[in-house]
């Protein structure tokens, strides 16, 4: 795969700063959370990069729209694990109205969030007295007469089963990266070599993304090689050591 | 600085005055006007007026005994110019260490509180578990019923800590949500600025 | 009183008699003259100066606030005028009944009998420890002694007074629950079914 200028887009989020690859290499190790990205920030990024650019590019707008939408997805499950078979269940243009909406109230209540840790900023250096003064008097809090009953309310309240929620519709899950991360380990410790398209091609197309962020991440650490005859073709991924022979063989023949 | 201090020492209010510092020196929470009125068995007016006086002597930068107006009452601090001697003598155990997770949940619970656990979850995507049980611990959230069905989910809401730490008058301090982000018009706008570069 | 604070504004020591009555606000125990001077990074004697500057300024029939030196230390209190004001602060009301939080914690205490707070916590599905300290702070429940296996959490008993704020003569004379379970064990076997439940 040529290096395109997708994944050495240059990035200056809030929570992370640095090419973009290296925020997929984070991501993928778990080490930052899909929520706290700021993916129109990224968008931003490319589409400055390319207008600067003056000419278009067609294969990293390609490359750029598969990973923008497998992180996108990454993130839409991470904010509403439980909710995207119910969100399946709508219209399309309802569902995208709802994931609209609950976006928009979390992004919001980041913001609150933030807004508190400044404030916490500037009355640091506000100190006051937690609990009661050395000198005071005692405080006596005493309580009416209560009824027996309340106890024996609360008590069956306790009791009473929760209501149910149907899991009926969660076949809709989506894989962990690491899945894959095995998945293709295990197969290059058999084959030295195989066809990405073909190992992929019957799997859904939310799978297939994040199988190829998996490859990514496996190349990044340097344990496969990739190549691909032309843009569009299909992938084909080795074991890195068979390339490293391959090449030694080579220079030394 | 000094002419009202003669003043009130001359006068009714001076006594009233005088009480209302006395409480507030001893009282472990803000006091409310209606509280201090109570108490002092005394006309809120007039508590008014003895507390604009203290507010003239007890202010900033003119005694180290601040009195600020809080979680819906009254309290003494220190002034900020002690902030220092205060952090080598003292801990702040409420909001040390608070961490994001924290502060997003202590969020949803002051905008949208009361609320449970499983609502928290579901606005933050993750599981609240743990950030509620810290923000219980701090004394910045407690239990506030449960949700209405039985069996229901327990509920919370912020305290008046809360709002003595982050230094708000009262829930209705905190900034309306519509004021905080302005980013998408942000958005909109650079998109605009490149598509214009484009074109010309 | 005019005249020391019109020189103590011109004069060092002012500033450091700020700081010092700013510390003693914030303070919840008697400061000793060590740690005030540690805390002011100043010298003792110079505390000890301004001290004795406070002791004027608040001094009894003076000001609301009282400087007070006691066994550990220098600590505020209220001057003996306002003492009417401050008995009625904190001689509450009578309150009228228990939060959620305390109602169940005290329910699962009275018809379980003995539980630790680990147990509370299981049934209630949330950290029981605020609502078992605010319960034991009112003398409704008391510790009775620990759980069986070593080093086993701390259990909670119903006191006389609970029974009598319930209007009592026994906890026998709590109100039946047959429709829940025959004896104590299936109560709180179902109990537990259901907080499962809840959780996952």
């Amino acid at each position: 795969m040529p290096a395109t200028p997708v994944r050495e887009l240059e990035l200056d989020l809030d929570a992370f700063e640095g090419p973009f690859d290296l925020l997929l290499t984070l991501l993928l190790k778990e080490e930052l959370e899909p929520r706290e990205v700021d993916v129109s920030a990224i968008v931003l990024a490319f589409v400055e990069l390319m207008a600067e650019r003056n000419e278009l590019d067609l294969e990293a707008c390609g490359e750029f729209l598969v990973l923008i939408s497998a992180l996108l997805e990454l993130k839409a499950r991470a904010l509403f694990p439980d909710e995207a078979a119910e969100l399946g269940e709508l219209e399309p243009e309802e569902a995208a109205r709802e994931l609209a909406r609950r976006l928009a109230e979390y992004r919001r209540m980041k913001e609150a969030a933030a807004w508190l840790r400044e404030r916490l900023a500037s009355e640091g250096d506000r100190w006051f007295r937690l609990g009661p003064a050395s000198l005071a008097p005692r405080e006596e809090r005493r309580l009416a007469p209560q009824d027996p009953e309340a106890l024996a309310h609360v008590l069956r309240a306790l009791a009473h089963p929760p209501p149910t929620v149907s899991l009926g519709h969660m076949a809709l899950r989506f894989p962990p990266v690491s899945l894959f991360l095995e998945r293709f380990r295990a197969l290059l410790s058999r084959r030295r070599r195989f066809d990405f398209d073909a190992e992929v091609g019957d799997l859904s197309r939310v799978e297939q993304a994040v199988a190829l962020l998996a490859l990514l991440e496996l190349r990044k650490t340097g344990e496969i090689a990739l190549d691909q005859a032309a843009a569009f073709a299909s992938i084909r991924v080795s074991r890195a050591d068979e390339e490293r022979i391959l090449e030694w063989t080579a220079r030394s023949a | 600085m000094d002419s009202p201090l003669r003043l009130i020492a001359s006068n009714p209010v001076d006594r009233l005055a005088r009480t209302v510092e006395a409480l507030l020196v001893v009282a472990s929470a803000p006091l409310s006007l209606g509280e201090l009125a109570d108490a002092t068995e005394d006309d809120p007016e007039r508590v008014e007026t003895a507390l604009s006086l203290l507010q003239q002597r007890y202010g900033e930068a003119r005694s180290g005994i601040v009195l600020e107006q809080v979680a819906g009452g009254f309290a003494f601090r220190a002034s900020r110019e002690a902030a220092a001697a205060c952090a080598r003598l003292f801990e702040r155990p409420v909001e040390r260490g608070l961490s994001q997770a924290a502060l997003e949940t202590l969020a949803i619970v002051a905008y949208l509180g009361p609320c449970s656990r499983p609502e928290v979850a579901r606005i933050r995507g993750v599981a609240a578990d743990s950030a509620v049980a810290s923000l219980v611990e701090r004394g910045l959230i407690t239990e506030s019923g449960r949700e209405l069905q039985a069996g229901g989910a327990v509920r919370y809401r912020t305290t008046p800590l809360f709002e003595r730490v982050f230094g708000l008058e009262s829930l209705a301090a905190l900034p309306r949500l519509d004021d905080l982000g302005e980013d998408v018009g942000e958005i909109r706008e650079r998109l605009l600025e490149v598509a214009q570069a484009r074109a010309s």
